[in-house]
């Protein structure tokens, strides 16, 4: 992968004097994201792709992108993409995974559409062990439709449609993702990281990994929820964005392995 | 020439097979034949019945409001159908289960215990047979022969061995409705 | 091939597997189930696709997916299904991809019942979905019919890259006809250009229905608007019966077509000049066809099993200056010959009465 | 210490300090200028501490928009690229 910087020395022979440490993932399209500044969706975005080309599948994956802040997401990466409706991703990406076994099928999608109105989809193609990868961001509101409560929020947040902070009593409770899918026999893979900052980005990154890894073996189901920062609608800068959801999420939603099956384990004690 | 048989009975009596094996008997001798069930929430139990037409030529209308031909297998299709069988046409009533009598003069009525002539040969499974015997005496379709030649085509050739029994009991019901006068 | 008597449900299954549906995705809703449970076995003995859903809202979703990877997709369903399935049909039409459905209408509004109905002539014909755009709506009154517009339907759903919805009602779907299967159709071994497979050495596919500029989005609409006229031009189906000589028309399809054409030949030994004209499409509906008759013919009767939906499409065909009248049972009862018969009656003694004063 | 470089695609950079915050040698700052999409982008300072070419940077950056590359001392530096491209 590495490829180096050439300095001309005087002899007329090409010494390397440094080495490329990173670069932009080729999975990513040169398209600029319409993300607003700090948003965490390019970071994970970023890693996705990092890790598609690591594991040397962009040639093969299927991206189905979910109605949400990352509807445009298949503009963002250099691989076939489709657009699904509102909550639907897991149900067309079980369309295209049928018909199209050997190849690389992720869906990507926000807590309004997978928590929401896709809980229904996501947990069924869970129950069915379908052969996908879920990228799921909790960021706890509606980022799109401009800053509403979300099945993520969490109590007391306030939101443009919790003025008062999130009262649970009347809302109910914040919902676990990770958790809820970890039951299920068909999930293979169900882990939860945060993207708050370097460490717990690289965590994720790895986490994001094994969740391909899981599909490329066919195990079955396989799903990342990451803990996304919203800085324009929770009204923060980028970095304390990042702060709150260090110190406010991260406590509500334990990060952690909900679920890893063992041929994922051993294969994680080989290397 | 054009008939329309009902055939009805409870879930569980044969009755759309016995309408299916008219239908492909239709069909095998070159006649355009349509077969339609009642379809209804109830899988078990429930009352049954099938509608199939026989004609010389195009099917237009699938369900007939009076039919032909009726086969009542048990009451409530005896009570249902009885007053719609159309003047001259053929009435075929299972004595084993219907006690009331038609006072209809105007059709011609084949009383048939079918349950009993079935058991006889082996199983009551075969009361729509002893029913389609009758009829067929009544309604010459197609030949006795020419039925039993269908039975044996598209009966499942696991069901084989009850090829015979089968015979003996459609014969049973055609004697019984040679036997029977038709009203003046 | 031989004919055989077959089932509707399952005569219209094994027509579509025949015509290379490589991928079914459904849910069971009476009364079409016996077409899901038919590709239940079917296809994975050929090593293709089913898979029953969790809801019709899935299964429409799990077509889009299959359709976007470019395969012969289906589903089938009966109208409460297809109610839900709206959301999913406006995205397949707003990205272009083909795809084939079948509804065996059964009565409503609501849960209704289970009986032969035509209640979703409106909800398949004037769009089945949001936005502007018309499905192809082919509506077979025989099951050799079935049989033959399902193979079209496929073949046109590829042809013009849209969805193709073959409707029938409950009785055409439950009962049993002499009909011939077509031979079976050797997969295609390539996927469509357009399809998502994963981009291997090409540039990536994207199959979207998301056109954020209001002027792109005119634009792809005006694209749309064009497809379809070239549709409407070359995708019309009817039939036509004593439509000669007739001096009152019957206008049906489906099972109330059969039903029309018992009557049309009974009144027509009572010597009353009427005729049927059956749209076998239902979009496009042939308007010019029955503007034609409208020409001649004083009389139009629509006769639906609905409360009346294909009307309005009648009346814009016929103009104002024709009589029109409908008769129609909702609910899911079929109409009986008799009814129509005495409906014909009526209304040609009017019209014998008429001519008389005038 | 290794010495290292970053270089920023300054147009698809939106300036939002993530990648600020996320340098442990603290090199990285906001310019003065604004890119076109009015953004100002992030550079690399010259400074008494010096980039290490460690690229938490561009591990934190949602844009994409960092490429790291990291000195290789001389005396290891090999003439082949081919052997010296092993990472």
């Amino acid at each position: 992968m590495a490829t180096l910087a050439f300095q001309q020395s005087e002899d007329k022979v090409l010494k390397p004097i440094e080495k490329l440490v990173y670069e932009r993932p080729h999975a990513l399209d040169e398209t600029h994201t319409h993300y607003c500044p700090g948003c965490t969706h390019g970071i994970a975005h970023r890693l996705v792709a990092e890790v598609l080309d690591e594991l040397g599948v962009q040639e093969k994956a299927i991206l189905v992108a979910p109605v949400g802040c990352s509807v445009l997401a298949y503009n963002y990466f250099d691989v076939d993409g489709a657009e699904a409706a509102h909550g639907r991703a897991p149900a067309m990406a079980t369309g295209l995974k049928r018909v199209n076994p050997d190849s690389v099928v992720f869906t990507y999608q926000g807590d309004g559409d997978l928590a929401s109105i896709g809980i229904a989809e996501v947990i069924h193609a869970a129950v069915r062990g379908e052969k996908i990868t879920v990228i799921f961001i909790n960021n706890a509101i509606y980022g799109m439709t401009g800053g509403q409560m979300a099945p993520t929020t969490i109590e007391g947040q306030v939101t443009t449609s919790s003025p008062l902070g999130r009262d649970v009593a009347a809302t109910g409770f914040p919902m676990h993702i990770a958790e809820l899918l970890s039951g299920l026999p068909g999930t293979v893979y169900s882990v939860r990281r945060s993207l708050h900052d370097t460490r717990h980005i690289i965590q994720a990154k790895k986490a994001i990994k094994i969740a391909f890894e899981a599909q490329l073996q066919g195990l079955g189901f396989s799903i990342v929820e990451l803990l996304s920062s919203c800085p324009t609608n929770w009204g923060m800068t980028p970095t304390d964005a990042l702060d709150w959801v260090r110190d406010s999420m991260v406590p509500q939603y334990p990060l952690g392995d909900y679920k890893v099956v063992d041929e994922l384990k051993r294969k994680r004690g080989r290397k | 020439m054009e008939t329309s048989i009902i055939i009805a009975g409870f879930g569980g009596q044969g009755v759309l097979f016995a309408g299916q094996l008219l239908t492909y008997a239709g069909m095998d001798q070159g006649r355009h034949v349509t077969w339609i069930p009642s379809y209804g929430p109830e899988m078990r139990g429930g009352t049954a019945n099938c509608t199939v037409i026989i004609s010389d030529d195009e099917i237009g209308a699938p369900t007939v409001a009076r039919p032909d031909v009726a086969v009542a297998l048990n009451l409530p299709s005896f009570e249902k159908y009885e007053p719609l069988v159309k003047p001259g046409g053929v009435l075929i009533v299972n004595k084993s289960l219907i006690s009331e009598q038609s006072e209809r003069t105007d059709i011609a009525i084949v009383e048939v215990r079918a349950n009993r002539i079935a058991k006889e040969f082996g199983s009551v499974k075969m009361a729509n047979m002893a029913a389609l015997g009758a009829l067929l005496a009544k309604r010459p379709l197609f030949s006795l022969d020419d039925l039993l030649q269908t039975l044996h085509d598209h009966l499942p050739k696991r069901k084989h061995n009850l090829l015979e029994a089968n015979k003996l009991v459609l014969q049973h019901g055609y004697e019984v409705g040679m036997e029977t006068a038709v009203p003046a | 091939m031989a004919k055989e008597l077959l089932k509707g449900n399952v005569a219209i299954a094994e027509a579509a597997i025949r015509a290379g549906c490589e991928a079914y995705f459904g849910y069971p809703i009476t009364p079409q189930t016996e077409l899901l449970e038919h590709m239940s076995k079917r296809m994975p003995e050929l090593g293709r696709t089913f898979l029953q859903a969790e809801s019709e809202v899935a299964a429409v979703n799990m077509v889009y997916g299959a359709a976007s990877a470019g395969v012969r997709v289906m589903t089938s369903s009966s109208s409460p299904g297809i109610s839900l399935m709206q959301e999913g049909l406006s995205y397949i039409a707003g990205s272009e991809v083909p795809a084939v459905f079948v509804d065996v209408m059964r009565g409503g509004p609501g849960l209704g019942n289970i009986q032969p109905s035509q209640s979703d002539y409106n909800q398949v014909t004037k769009t089945a979905g949001h936005g502007d755009y018309h499905p192809i709506v082919l509506a077979p009154s025989t099951i050799q019919e079935a049989i033959d517009l399902m193979v079209l339907s496929f073949d046109l759903a590829d042809k013009y890259r849209t969805i193709v919805f073959m409707v029938l009602d409950g009785a055409i779907g439950q009962m049993m006809e002499p009909a011939e299967l077509p031979p079976m159709r050797e997969l295609p071994t390539e996927r469509p250009s357009w399809a998502l497979t994963g981009k291997g050495n090409r540039d990536k596919n994207i199959v979207t229905s998301i056109r954020l500029g209001a002027q792109p989005l005119a634009d792809f609409n005006d694209i749309l608007q064009e497809k379809l006229a070239v549709i409407e031009k070359n995708e019309l189906r009817y039939d036509e019966l004593y439509t000669d000589d007739a001096e009152l028309v019957i206008v049906a399809y489906g099972t109330a077509a059969r039903v029309a054409h018992t009557a049309v030949k009974r009144l027509r030994e009572e010597n009353i000049p009427v005729g049927l004209f059956r749209p076998i499409s239902l979009w496009p509906f042939p308007y010019q066809r029955l503007g034609e008759l409208a020409d001649r013919v004083p009389t139009f009767l629509s006769v639906e099993m609905n409360a009346g939906q294909m009307i309005h499409d009648v009346r814009e065909a016929v103009g104002r200056d024709v009589e029109l009248d409908f008769f129609g049972r909702p609910g899911g009862i079929i109409p009986l010959p008799e009814e129509v018969e005495d409906k014909v009656r009526a209304m040609w003694r009017q019209q014998e009465l008429a001519a008389q004063i005038n | 210490m290794a010495k290292g470089r970053v270089v920023i695609d300054v147009e698809r950079c939106k300036g939002c300090e993530l990648c600020i915050q996320a340098c442990p040698q603290d090199v990285l700052t906001l310019s003065d200028e604004f890119n076109s999409k009015g953004y100002r982008p992030v550079f690399l300072m010259e400074h008494e501490n010096e980039c290490t070419g460690c690229a938490l940077c561009a591990v934190a950056c949602p844009d994409a928009c960092i490429t790291v590359y990291r000195e290789i001392p001389q005396k290891k530096a090999r003439p082949a690229p081919s052997a010296a491209a092993a990472d």
